[in-house]
């Protein structure tokens, strides 16, 4: 290991470091002040290093690069940790759920994501995803208290583990066929159009079943409403926000290597279109707001697949942009609901009644985000979305972009009922929540993301047209 | 691949010998185990079949072989009848990797005085004792009695803990000789023994070993005082029979590794090396018979404190060290 | 340091046993050697008879009450004179715990114990010894102690003729 | 010879494999996994991979399963009943979907494609270790990371409830 790989590897060993002084400040002073106070360094340091680290100057040697998408996805992931970290303080206290043991596995989740984001051999790709999955396994059950949360654990560990083994399979056939565990090597051997062989076919199949488990698109989507109503509400935020995020960006980071989605057009085609219809049908019936804001997710994520399925025609670049933008939004929701929760918030739709009164400022971020979902224009969900369906005509899948935009304007349906539950019902009492400021700060500047991505998103653009048209 | 026919003649007379021997040696073991016991406590032991005893072994065996095979009602009839052969079976495998021999010049062939010299002889044999483990759990399970059940239950988590620090103790060894192989790890230790370097490492091994074999201070599976003979206690005639060999053929087995990994093999001064070799492995068995005369039994907390908390840390401490050794030394 | 002086104390125990491997062993070979067991030895059973040649045992049925487990049993009955005898006796040694309670119990000193320990036999039948097989002609233990010559009860000789026994009292004659 | 080895060692792995599917007493089934891993790291061995075998008998029938049947005792499942038995509804996905992958095996296996075999020379362990130490250092690390987690993980989970 050289000196530019230390570079590279930095913002990893920052995160891995963290997670193992948290736990040991956490084991040693028996208080979990002292591992946030160690987490939220760790995190901002990483974001930091990424940001302003100068690019190094050899190749890497140790699987790991630290091109242009890595340090963005890299600060992305960092500051969401840092925000759910921010989030999750209160919360934890209120719900009794205590222990260095989750800022810990927060700073490992992130240190997965980060491993994800800058791997460049299928070995560390894969790693990256499980070492996230496994410590969103670890967070998702992690309220002891509450009586569904381990189920969920157990729920989803079961689900990751079959998508895991999938993944797994789908490498080992694809290094049989090509030899080489290089990315870039690897996807032009088997995935254009011509090269594959029926061996590298399974191996891809295989893939992209384990990759539809992680981004819940649709036969794979079924563990999601479960999950994300059992797990704790930053939690939520941090699986739906960052691991969606990290596992879009498992896929970016190998299909533009081929260029385009080649081979996997067509089944990403049907994943994307059943998603987009599913979610979003699902959503109406549904009246649990977490449940909802699950189908949603599903939803979401086929818009996703639609932007990889454009591919090259600026398809990439929306899907990131995508991304991240659904990432923010998320957080947001899911830190607002928190919130809410903590002042009597049920499950159900009817439950978050006349809050807009009471509590001003977290039902504005909610309602802020639920317009992002929608995709009402000043905000990134409207940019996202525009993104991606011109990418899809421009790529020429027209059908997929109609279907897309009509699924889109069903959706209005829910999450507007939401907002109207929010406003125009008669106000209970309710007791006032005290809004730590660290809190007011997160959802602000979460708030204000939403806004200004939706508004202003040439720079994030820019950047990663520079990313993909290398 | 085609095969030298004079190969496989030597290779079956080998296995043929080795056979033999330690399975006369496991029986011999038992009277051995027997008698000294006795001298430790002042009397005299077997003294009747034979002069000195020494047909008592046939004895027994005639005994074993002639009492009534007996399964429990609600007894799981296939494990049961499966278990023991699972606890001998792994016992004799052991002794295919260990080179009992310098290698002689035979008909103009070289001949390896050991059954397989693999190159991952090493691992062959954590593998085996780990799968030793299963006529231990099956055999109590399978009984259907809550004596058996329970020694099983300890038998599993005390195999498994100290096949660990087993394990990581070997690990040292393979780190000096660069080589699984056995017949590397011997010749490498040409000169001088690794229990020079390694006295930790070998003090590791010795322990869990006694551990891995049930032995006293370590037989909790087996102890008669609660359980009555624990794993075993519903079998009788031949099957407990080859529980009982298994147990002697892995305290031979685990005697030959230890002085291959630490005592120099079949390196020895003055005596030829067959003859070094089976006085290692002789002086191994006598050590866990004098242990058995000597110490008292664990409580079940402290042998599972002793395994976890002192030696599998000093194991790791000791590779770390072995390690950072190494790399100065270069 | 408590790890070293551990250490001490396993190998000193170590060192313990390995001294008493030479040890001479301290097994007798029990059917070739004997070992001679002490005369107060509480073996197998014996009924004694009196310095006389009579049977000491009175049937009192003491020491059957005071048998632990209840091996002893006898039917008594009274001769001519007035003496009493056991018209049977009958000890189960496949019961008896050898405790020497029976022995203790005993007024005439008719039960004893003895140092035969060697009490073995194929059916266990056997082992019920009657009067026949318990009455040795014998005193035992005390070679001149006859509880009638004491008791001064009139059967083996007249009242007051036993030795330092004083005449019977006429308690009709002491009146006033 | 090898050959014969091959296809006997193979159809104990598939038989055992399918029989500890379908056996409802677990630990028939542990039982039945351990024979099909063994004679899957006999085969590895046949194959010049001796390490892969070692590491599959110690790493799967060594520890995972012995851990398996070790909670199976302290439980004392699968005693009492044939609960546990799946039905066919149960049954019918997973029948699917095994029989679209045979089918798929079947199709590739007529459509031919497969990567020409590699010259066949045994991989010593040291080959291993270097490639494995050298080039997938990271990857390591991560994992190592990984496992420390997953102990944490069942650490906090296995805490007590309550205060």
């Amino acid at each position: 290991m050289t000196a530019s790989d230390l570079r590279i590897v930095l913002p990893l060993l920052l995160l891995a470091g963290g997670a193992l002084l948290a736990l040991l400040s956490g084991g040693i002073t028996r208080t979990e002040r002292a591992s946030y106070l160690v987490a939220y360094p760790a995190t901002l340091g990483a974001a930091l290093w990424a940001l302003i680290a100068p690019s190094p100057a050899a190749a890497s040697t140790v699987g790991l690069a630290s091109d242009g998408l890595a340090r963005l996805f890299t600060v992305f992931f960092c500051l969401m940790a840092a925000t759910v970290l921010a989030l999750s303080r209160t919360y934890n206290s209120e719900r009794g759920l205590r222990g260095e043991e989750y800022p810990a596995t927060i700073l490992f989740t992130t240190f997965g994501m980060t491993a994800l984001a800058s791997a460049t051999t299928l070995l560390s790709l894969f790693l990256g995803l499980e070492a996230m999955t496994f410590g969103l396994y670890i967070l998702v059950g992690s309220d002891l208290g509450h009586a569904g949360s381990v189920e969920t654990g157990l729920k989803y560990l079961l689900i990751g583990a079959f998508s895991a083994a999938c993944m797994v399979f789908g490498i080992a056939l694809i290094y049989c066929f090509c030899g080489t565990l290089v990315i870039g090597q690897a996807v032009q051997a088997t995935l254009l159009p011509g090269a594959g062989s029926s061996l590298a076919m399974a191996g891809w199949s295989f893939m992209l079943i384990g990759i539809a488990f992680k981004l819940s698109l649709v036969p794979a989507h079924l563990w999601t409403p479960d999950v994300y109503e059992g797990a704790p509400a930053p939690v939520a935020g941090f699986l739906s926000g960052g691991s969606k995020g990290a596992a879009v960006l498992f896929l970016l980071r190998l299909l533009p290597a081929a260029g385009d989605a080649g081979l996997l057009r067509l089944p990403l085609w049907w994943l994307a279109l059943l998603s987009m219809l599913t979610g979003n049908l699902a959503a109406l019936r549904e009246n649990r707001v977490r449940r909802l804001l699950a189908y949603s997710s599903i939803a979401h994520m086929g818009y996703v697949a639609v932007a990889l399925v454009a591919g090259a025609a600026g398809g990439y670049q929306a899907a990131a942009y995508y991304a991240v933008a659904y990432g923010i939004i998320s957080l947001a929701a899911f830190g607002a609901i928190a919130v809410l929760e903590r002042t009597g918030c049920g499950a159900t739709v009817e439950s978050y009644r006349g809050v807009g009164s009471t509590h001003a400022f977290p039902a504005a971020v909610l309602t802020l985000a639920l317009f992002a979902l929608v995709g009402i224009p000043p905000t990134a969900g409207f940019t996202g979305k525009w993104l991606i369906f011109t990418a899809a005509i421009r790529a020429g899948e027209l059908p997929l972009a109609v279907m897309g935009i009509l699924a889109t304007a069903l959706s209005l349906y829910y999450y507007l009922r939401i907002v109207a539950s929010l406003y125009f019902s008669p106000v209970a009492a309710r007791q006032q929540p005290l809004l730590a400021p660290v809190e007011r700060i997160a959802l602000g500047c979460l708030a204000v993301l939403i806004i200004v991505l939706g508004a202003w998103p040439s720079p994030l653009l820019d950047l990663f047209s520079r990313c993909f048209n290398r | 691949m085609i095969y030298d026919p004079l190969d496989i003649a030597l290779m079956l007379a080998k296995i043929a010998l080795v056979f033999f021997v330690i399975l006369t040696l496991a029986a011999y073991l038992v009277f051995a185990e027997r008698k000294v016991l006795a001298w430790i406590q002042d009397r005299k032991g077997p003294n009747r079949v034979g002069p000195f005893g020494l047909l008592q072994p046939l004895a027994d065996l005639i005994k074993l072989l002639t009492k009534e095979d007996f399964r429990p009602i609600g007894a799981d009839k296939w494990l049961f009848y499966l278990a023991p052969a699972m606890a001998a079976i792994p016992a004799i495998m052991i002794f295919a990797v260990i080179p009992f021999g310098a290698p002689l010049r035979l008909f103009g062939h070289t001949v390896q005085l050991q059954v397989a010299d693999l190159h991952v002889g090493l691992l062959l044999f954590v593998a085996l004792s780990s799968l030793a483990v299963y006529g231990v759990a099956l055999g109590g399970w399978a009984s259907n009695s809550k004596y058996a059940l329970l020694g099983s239950i300890r038998g599993l988590a005390q195999l498994l803990s100290y096949e660990l620090s087993m394990g990581l103790s070997l690990v040292p060894v393979v780190m000096l000789a660069r080589s699984f192989r056995l017949s590397d790890i011997v010749a490498a230790q040409a000169g001088c023994w690794f229990i020079v370097y390694q006295p930790l490492a070998f003090m590791i091994f010795l322990i869990s070993i006694a551990a891995e074999c049930k032995r006293i201070p370590f037989d909790l599976p087996e102890a008669e005082g609660e359980l009555v003979a624990g794993f075993h206690t519903e079998y009788s005639g031949m099957r407990f029979g080859l529980f009982f060999v298994g147990e002697y053929l892995n305290i031979i087995a685990l005697g030959g590794l230890a002085a291959t990994f630490f005592l120099g093999g079949w390196h020895g001064p003055l005596l030829p090396p067959v003859v070094c070799f089976s006085v290692k492995v002789l002086a191994f068995a006598f050590l866990f018979i004098w242990i058995r005369g000597t110490l008292p039994r664990l409580r079940y907390d402290q042998l599972m404190h002793f395994g976890w908390k002192i030696l599998t840390p000093l194991a790791l401490l000791n590779i770390l060290v072995t390690a950072w050794w190494l790399v100065l030394r270069g | 340091m408590k790890i070293v002086s551990d250490m001490t104390a396993l190998l000193t125990g170590m060192w313990i046993t390995w001294q008493h491997i030479f040890r001479r062993p301290v097994t007798i070979q029990y059917p070739e050697e004997k070992r001679t067991p002490y005369p107060r030895y509480r073996a197998r059973i014996v009924l004694t008879r009196d310095p006389d040649g009579g049977e000491r045992c009175v049937a009192c049925q003491l020491c059957s009450a005071a048998c632990p487990v209840d091996c002893i049993s006898m039917q008594s009955a009274e001769a001519a004179d007035g003496r009493r005898y056991a018209a049977w006796f009958r000890i189960n040694f496949s019961r008896c715990i050898f405790c020497g309670l029976c022995a203790e119990a005993c007024p005439t000193l008719a039960i004893q114990m003895t140092p035969d320990f060697e009490i073995c036999k194929r059916d266990i039948m056997e082992l019920l010894y009657e009067k026949e097989d318990l009455l040795i002609d014998g005193c035992g233990k005390s070679h001149d102690y006859n509880f009638y010559r004491h008791a001064g009860i009139g059967v083996t000789q007249p009242r007051g003729a036993g030795p330092k026994e004083k005449p019977p009292v006429d308690v009709r004659g002491l009146l006033p | 010879m090898e050959a014969y080895l091959f296809y006997l060692l193979a159809a104990v792995t598939v038989i055992g494999t399918v029989l500890a599917i379908t056996e409802k007493h677990p630990v028939h089934a542990i039982v039945y996994l351990v024979s099909s891993f063994f004679s899957l790291a006999a085969i590895f061995f046949l194959l010049a991979a001796p390490l892969i075998a070692m590491f599959e008998v110690i790493i799967y029938a060594g520890a995972v399963m012995v851990l398996f049947m070790f909670v199976i005792m302290m439980l004392d499942v699968g005693r009492s009943g044939d609960g546990l038995r799946p039905g066919l509804r149960q049954w019918l996905p997973a029948m699917l979907l095994a029989g679209v992958i045979l089918a798929l095996l079947g199709m590739m296996l007529a459509h031919g494609g497969w990567p020409a075999p590699g010259a066949g020379a045994a991989a010593t362990l040291r080959d291993f270790s270097l490639t494995l130490f050298r080039q997938h250092g990271v990857a390591i690390e991560i994992i190592s990371l990984q496992l420390l987690f997953a102990v944490v993980g069942a650490l906090y989970f296995g805490k007590r409830r309550g205060p």
